[in-house]
């Protein structure tokens, strides 16, 4: 039993990043595909503090009387990550923006249509 | 206990995530898109990452769900049916998950204090910190000092991301003032806005200099200090706020948080360390330390704020 | 007993989802929303009780202080009355 | 003393658990928009406030204390504030409330 809940956090994140893979390779609505990818991005999130969790430890802030923290690297690492998705995810909004300025669709679909009238 | 908490949040994670695969309202999935992260920040300390969850609130709250309400608002809410059946992408997925579950069987059980992960470098990070920096977050204290050099690569990746949105959408900076005009009828959210507009800078403030004692730091900063103007634009409309805080301003900000870390490491070198080495920036190394952590996170919080608002203006003062 | 309350928050915050996918206008999807921003401000602070570091009441103040902004984005691009991007309302009550 | 504090925090925490409960289910099966806004105030204030009195009692007197008032002392802006624009958007976007078309006899 313990041998099935010791990965439950790692099939869940595998669960969502298809989730999230799901939607890029399958919708065909630009902004659906963004979204999509956050779901994907905060899916690799949620694995890297899985595996930072240590049984039994706490948040690592040093203080008196306390010896088992979590590992601090992947809080660093997914922190920053973080604020770098949301700049990344701005920039994709960014371009669909302009592919709908230019093609006044941001369905995948149509603006293959459009893209073959050419 | 938390185990139990744990469990159920992903289960609830899970749960919103088929739901936005299944919505066709935008808007909505903008929505439930807040719903995950909100989710997904409680997971996160309930995991002990307080500075990953604290950063998580200050973006999933605010800056990220607009964005995508602005882009929805600049294309179309609806989404169409896709043309294609999606049964070849669904047997893409279902074949990557097995394989990618495949592979976690040989993984570690989570929360193995055991597992190679913690084997490392967390152990001496862990030990080291408080008598090299004298820092009790060993978060921040790694953020800044220990791994300095690659934070300043994720700076630069920020900075570069606001150059690409400025590329692609550029600015209007014609001052016209559309979005006062909706909001001057309402009366109560002007006055919450205004009462809310400094507490939020305020609180910003703590949590940037708060950084070494508890969660917070130049990241979470930066992204709480750009909500309180993104508040004070939605409630007063975009001319008000580009008159506060014009968008040339933010250019030479956005640039001048990198000059500032960078210029911190060269220093370094200059007082005969190595690049960041922040303990030759004092005659004490604690002291440098402190001092070099300060400046750095200091020119993070400047660089991350004016970068989110660049991009906030660049999205709103585009209108078709 | 903090077990008793954080269930408690943990079943409303899964009622609340169910009320966002549900709909049936944007608007309940906006107060679902909302809800469950309220409910992990709590939840957030009795995890800290619980985990007995109750000084980590930062991450609970943060949302307190900018969950409305998003709404607020929301309305402001719903909301046809306001004037900037009319788009037109979809939900139109129920049944 | 320190008894009559953990009762009367334990019965706060309670009482605000039963108020977020009310609310999670008027939320859940009311008819329409408007009368579920009622049920989120209930969550908003009542079980809220309840809930953060009784962690304020846990705290005694110290740093968490104050920042659990001034969470108490913000959220009682922001809750009314974010339902009362829901309230005034959907009016506007004329989303009908269900009514009861039948008179009382």
């Amino acid at each position: 039993m313990s041998e099935l809940l010791g990965h439950y956090n790692y099939w869940i994140v595998i669960v969502l990043m298809m989730t999230g893979f799901y939607i890029v390779i399958a919708r065909p609505n630009l902004i659906k595909k963004v979204i999509g990818l956050f779901i994907f991005q905060t899916s690799v999130f949620i694995f890297f503090i899985s595996i930072a969790k240590v049984e039994g430890g706490t948040a690592p802030i040093i203080e008196e009387g306390i010896s088992v923290y979590s590992n601090p690297l992947p809080h660093v690492l997914i922190l920053t990550a973080i604020v770098v998705g949301l700049a990344t995810t701005a920039l994709g909004l960014a371009l669909v923006v302009r592919i709908r300025e230019a093609y006044g669709t941001i369905n995948e679909d149509d603006i293959h249509v459009q893209d073959e009238e050419r | 206990m938390e185990n139990l908490i744990n469990d159920v949040l992903l289960g609830l994670l899970m749960i919103t995530g088929f739901a936005i695969v299944r919505m066709k309202s935008l808007l909505g999935v903008t929505m439930l898109t807040s719903i995950y992260s909100l989710l997904s920040a409680s997971l996160f300390v309930v995991l002990d990452a307080v500075d990953v969850a604290l950063t998580e609130a200050a973006i999933g709250a605010g800056i990220a769900t607009v964005l995508m309400v602005a882009t929805v608002a600049l294309t179309t809410d609806e989404e169409k049916v896709p043309r294609h059946t999606p049964l070849l992408p669904l047997l893409v997925v279902m074949a990557t998950g097995a394989a990618l579950i495949y592979g976690t069987l040989d993984m570690p059980h989570h929360g193995d204090p055991l597992a190679p992960a913690h084997r490392y470098v967390a152990d001496s990070y862990l030990h080291d910190s408080p008598v090299e920096i004298g820092v009790p977050n060993v978060v921040t204290s790694v953020l800044a000092s220990y791994r300095g050099y690659d934070t300043l690569g994720e700076v630069t990746v920020i900075f570069t991301a606001a150059a690409g949105v400025l590329a692609l959408l550029g600015y209007r900076t014609r001052g016209r003032n559309i979005e006062a005009a909706g909001i001057r009828k309402q009366v109560v959210l002007r006055v919450i806005a205004k009462l809310f507009f400094p507490l939020i800078l305020l609180f910003a403030l703590y949590v940037q200099f708060h950084g070494d004692y508890g969660p917070g730091g130049g990241f979470q900063a930066g992204v709480i200090f750009a909500t309180g103007f993104i508040l004070y634009a939605l409630a007063f409309g975009l001319g008000t706020a580009q008159r506060l805080i014009p968008s040339q301003l933010l250019r030479i900000l956005a640039a001048a948080g990198v000059l500032i870390y960078a210029a911190v490491g060269l220093e370094s070198m200059l007082l005969g360390g190595k690049f960041l080495e922040y303990r030759v920036l004092a005659d004490d190394p604690i002291a440098g330390q402190h001092l070099g952590i300060l400046l750095i996170e200091l020119g993070v919080g400047i660089t991350v704020a004016s970068v989110m608002l660049i991009i906030y203006y660049g999205f709103v003062s585009r209108r078709h | 007993m903090f077990i008793a309350v954080s269930s408690v928050i943990l079943i409303a915050i899964a009622v609340g989802l169910v009320r966002a996918i549900r709909g049936p206008s944007l608007y309940d999807r906006v107060l679902a929303a909302n809800m469950i921003g309220t409910l992990t401000v709590l939840m957030v602070a009795i995890l800290g009780f619980m985990t007995g570091r109750p000084e980590f009441l930062d991450i609970a103040l943060v949302y307190v202080l900018i969950s409305f902004v998003s709404t607020l984005a929301v309305l402001r691009v719903h909301n046809p009355g306001a004037g900037t991007t009319a788009s037109s309302v979809k939900g139109s009550g129920e049944q | 003393m320190d008894m009559v504090l953990a009762v009367l925090s334990w019965s706060c925490l309670l009482g605000g658990a039963i108020f977020l409960l009310i609310g999670a289910l008027g939320v859940l099966r009311f008819p329409d928009f408007y009368t579920r806004l009622h049920a989120v105030s209930v969550c908003d204030t009542l079980g809220a406030g309840l809930v953060l009195a009784g962690l304020m009692l846990q705290g005694g007197f110290s740093l968490v204390t104050v920042k659990l008032l001034l969470m108490f002392y913000f959220m009682m802006f922001t809750g009314p504030t974010a339902v009362h624009a829901l309230a005034q958007a959907a009016m506007q976007g004329k989303l009908q409330a269900v009514v009861d078309e039948h008179e009382p006899e």
